[in-house]
């Protein structure tokens, strides 16, 4: 069974609860890199969005408000980011009923396009974009081998697991985090680990999809 | 964390109330989305003035809205910038016919956050330019880092501007003024202690007992280089030294001073290193022509200090000593 | 410790340096006997004003030196009062014919130098009279104590008193505002945090992770009580009431209400404070016509607020929006 | 032999030395229940004094020199009062050649008046008058009984240690350490104890006088 918009609700209140749960550790990523607020933006923005979800929304209705309550809740860098990639992401999905693995993949990927159009990160300069592009990656490897969708987006959410802990020794080229140079070398990237969750709610939520 | 707050999460909001119970001759507050506006309104035919970024640095910016500086401030959380719904509305707010400029610290947050709130109000048919002020010279600046912060000059930038934009400066001259002011600061900045996001609840960083950290941003932020603490004289040339060399300013430039408290440093403290500051200032043959000495862009109660320089030729002196009444910033007025 | 210092004894003499630096318009800094002294003069005919006290509360005295509030203050060491020999210069050095008002915080170590000082200047031929202020409604007034402090009242006071003094009031007239207004002005402090004298090298009093201490003076001398820490709203209760009650202020009373930084307390905090605070005086019917707001009575870095009010007719207010242009208070000029 | 000029020098040096030994730790007493400065003021204001101290000069030159001394550099509460001790207590030594114990119960009897004076303390009200008095007790009972001048110091040094101690449980009614109220109860005050160090001072440099 393909995804439809309630897949997509129970994606993000499963992406909201896991933020909440993490929050702390989020924030004490982001201290020890940046600011320290990571584990609160992310939580605020979330939370809202999930109030601003309307169970009767389409798919595409759904992305958008979601990216609206984020960028008008979360603030910081990953207001913007986190809003672009459910902005651009939801634009994928207004020519369809249902989503299968191809329009997954698709979905993310025009997120991570919109990510990097606004961020204008590149790999590897420890950020968010080092745990979206190998889910991506995964995903697309995934609709090219036909793999049914919960198999493919458990895929996902390893690839994104690894570029999370890859960011750890990388030294970070954007964001607050840059301004350390040598010295970021060693952490793991608060955004990387929040985008990590974003993609394994996806595998949980999805577990019994095609 | 001791703090005089109540909820963690009411922190901002509440603070406004008290600004706006405090201030209702100079300034309105709006919630929902949040901004800060002048309360006596723009005058016809002015180019309105905005800036924003995360609280906890108070005065800035909430305290330089009023008259001869700020029309418009959005305050985001604590250290954390704030969203493009209320730019705009700030944006809006404000136009009065000449269009507005936005003023914005360069961190990775402020700058996307306002460069979706200028999309969608020029979107909505207002003539807006913004402004990335990078003064911070601790920051190396290259393609591979985002690039120089924001920080103390922000302050001065903000009263030039004001004055200008009361003077008449169309947005096109503005904009010019606004990047001509940013090209001629440079800031450095230290702490000696981090300081408490309320919601999180912990120190942002540790210093040990001896410790400092050089290079500091103003949102707790590590810097350039922990090293053990010296003399208050050392630390002042550690700040001044890059400060100088960058611009590079040069013998005979006059300059306006600014030593800043974080905002947990003792004012006795900073007007000792003020002391240091304007006699290196003088060794290097800049003439120190205005100067600044306070907390103005602090990091909630961090303890420490920045130090921003300014070249300023005699249109800048004379726009730093226009009028300007606003709570954080006032004279002639 | 940590502090931006050179060798703790030089503090007090480097930030007078420093501020001397910073404003040669406003004032000119005399050592040997160490006191400060506004730079244009005193105008003849003019009584002259004179405070004093340990250093450490910056922006007081020195800070409230220029024109029309101090015209002298004499800064002792940290928390520690100035000398008589100190006291004496300044008091010639700013008798224009009309005698020297002394406003005198009420301090033993204070209240005796200043004493002698006056023996000294008046077998000098100086018309010399002084008030001791005694706002601090945390101390009991008993004959069995030294007495209420002089805390945040000392600001108000100085800014009226200088208006007045600028206005041509003789010492007498003088003299008796500064009575009325100290017997219509209350205060009472607290901190989450002690502060730590340069010298002394380690914080006057320790308080455990979640206690404070209500009523505490300005020198990080312990306080009236010590208990757990509670949200800003409560503090700010603990506070009012006392304050309120004391005086007694009486509904329909007009007032101005000045929530005061002890130095190390976030701006932000400051205002989130000032809104409860407003918000109790309306509720016990006060009108809370002028406001003050930030840190102008500090002890160095001590995390913490105090709160002061003044029952203000409409000559007070008249004094209070007077123009004042000193380093630490400013408007109108 | 009885006191000349070069004895009350003496005595001050060693009362300036005690107090420059002892600074942080009358500091320390001072933070309990004052402002932490008793250590520092004491020996800014001596440390002055001694500089000033000229070897030719008469008792009673000396003894306002040093109050001047104390006036213009202690500050506190702590200048003013030692300051008028030495200065009222100056004023007895000006008709005498020398000092034996009936000229020394003189003069700190003037230096206990000087002292009560200007801070209007009573006794038991925790401040240096608890020292001072029975110090002065013990001398004049001593010139009563004709003992000699190295014996009844050290007796009036006695006195004014244990005068020092009794402070400890008594509740504060002047000075900054009054603002306690009862929380300065257990606590040693440090001004009483500066006191004790200049009569154990003039015991010390007094042992073979008479
Ligand atoms: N230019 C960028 N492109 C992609 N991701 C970025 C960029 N800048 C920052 N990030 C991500 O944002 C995260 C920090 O988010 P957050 O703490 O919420 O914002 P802020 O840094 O403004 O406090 C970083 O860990 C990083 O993953
Ligand atoms: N009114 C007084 N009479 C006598 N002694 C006093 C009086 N007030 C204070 N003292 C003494 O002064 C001591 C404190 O001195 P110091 O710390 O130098 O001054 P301050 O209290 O101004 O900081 C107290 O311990 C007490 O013995
Ligand atoms: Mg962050
Ligand atoms: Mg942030
Ligand atoms: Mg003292
Ligand atoms: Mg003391």
């Amino acid at each position: 069974m393909p995804l439809t918009a309630p897949d997509l609700h129970a994606w993000i209140r499963a992406f909201a609860d896991r933020v909440a749960e993490e929050r702390a550790y989020l924030t004490k990523l982001d201290s020890a890199i940046g600011d320290g607020d990571h584990g609160q933006n992310m939580n605020r923005g979330l939370s809202h969005a999930v109030d601003q979800i309307d169970d009767d929304a389409s798919m595409s209705d759904t992305m958008r408000t979601v990216a609206m309550a984020l960028i008008s809740k979360t603030g910081g860098a990953s207001g913007p980011l986190y809003g672009t990639l459910f902005m651009d992401a939801g634009k994928t999905t207004a020519e369809h009923e249902e989503l299968g693995t191809p329009e997954v993949a698709a979905l993310f990927r025009a997120g991570l396009n919109g990510v990097q159009r606004r961020g204008k990160a590149e790999p590897n300069d420890k950020t968010m974009v080092d745990a979206l592009l190998p889910a991506v990656e995964a995903l697309e490897d995934a609709a090219e081998n036909g793999t049914p969708l919960s198999e493919a987006i458990q895929q996902a959410a390893n690839a994104a697991k690894k570029g999370m802990e890859a960011t750890t020794p990388l030294e970070a080229r954007k964001g607050r985090a840059s301004y350390l140079g040598e010295r970021s070398k060693g952490h793991q990237d608060p955004g990387a680990t929040s985008t990590y969750y974003l993609l394994d709610a996806a595998a949980t939520a999805w577990s019994d999809r095609a | 964390m001791k703090k005089l707050i109540n909820n963690p999460d009411d922190v901002v909001r509440e603070a406004l109330e008290g600004m706006a119970a405090a201030h209702p001759d100079l300034l309105t507050v709006h919630f929902d989305p949040t901004y800060v506006v002048r309360a006596d309104g723009v005058p016809d035919g002015k180019v309105g003035l905005l800036s924003g970024g995360g609280s906890g640095h108070e005065p800035m910016h909430n305290g330089f809205v009023g008259r001869g500086m700020l029309d418009a401030a959005c305050p985001g959380e604590v250290f954390t910038s704030p969203t493009p719904d209320q730019m705009q509305a700030a944006t809006e707010a404000i136009d009065a016919g000449a269009g507005v400029l936005h003023i914005v610290k360069n961190y990775t947050g402020d700058v996307m956050n306002f460069e979706m709130a200028e999309e969608m109000a020029e979107s909505g048919g207002i003539d807006v330019r913004s402004v990335v002020i990078d003064d911070d010279v601790a920051v190396e600046d290259s393609t591979y880092t985002a690039g120089r912060r924001g920080v103390g000059g922000t302050v001065l930038i903000e009263k030039i501007c004001g004055a200008a934009a009361d003077k008449g400066y169309s947005l096109d001259d503005l904009e010019a003024l606004c990047t001509r002011c940013n090209d001629n600061v440079r800031s450095m900045g230290m702490a000696l202690t981090s300081c408490t996001v309320p919601t999180a609840g912990e120190p942002t960083f540790d210093l040990g007992e001896d410790e400092m950290e050089i290079g500091i941003g103003i949102h707790g932020e590590p810097g350039r280089k922990r090293m053990e603490v010296e003399p208050a004289d050392q630390i002042v040339e550690r700040l001044m030294t890059p400060i100088v060399e960058d611009l590079p300013f040069k013998d005979g430039d006059d300059v306006i001073l600014f030593v800043n408290s974080m905002g947990g440093t003792p004012l006795i403290e900073v007007y000792l290193a003020y002391r240091k500051a304007a006699e290196l200032a003088e060794q290097h043959g800049l003439r120190v022509v205005r100067n600044l000495v306070g907390p103005y862009i602090t990091s909630l109660e961090m303890a420490g200090l920045s130090i921003t320089m300014m070249r300023a030729d005699d249109d800048i002196v004379e726009l730093w000593d226009a009028p300007v009444h606003t709570p954080g910033m006032r004279w002639g007025a």
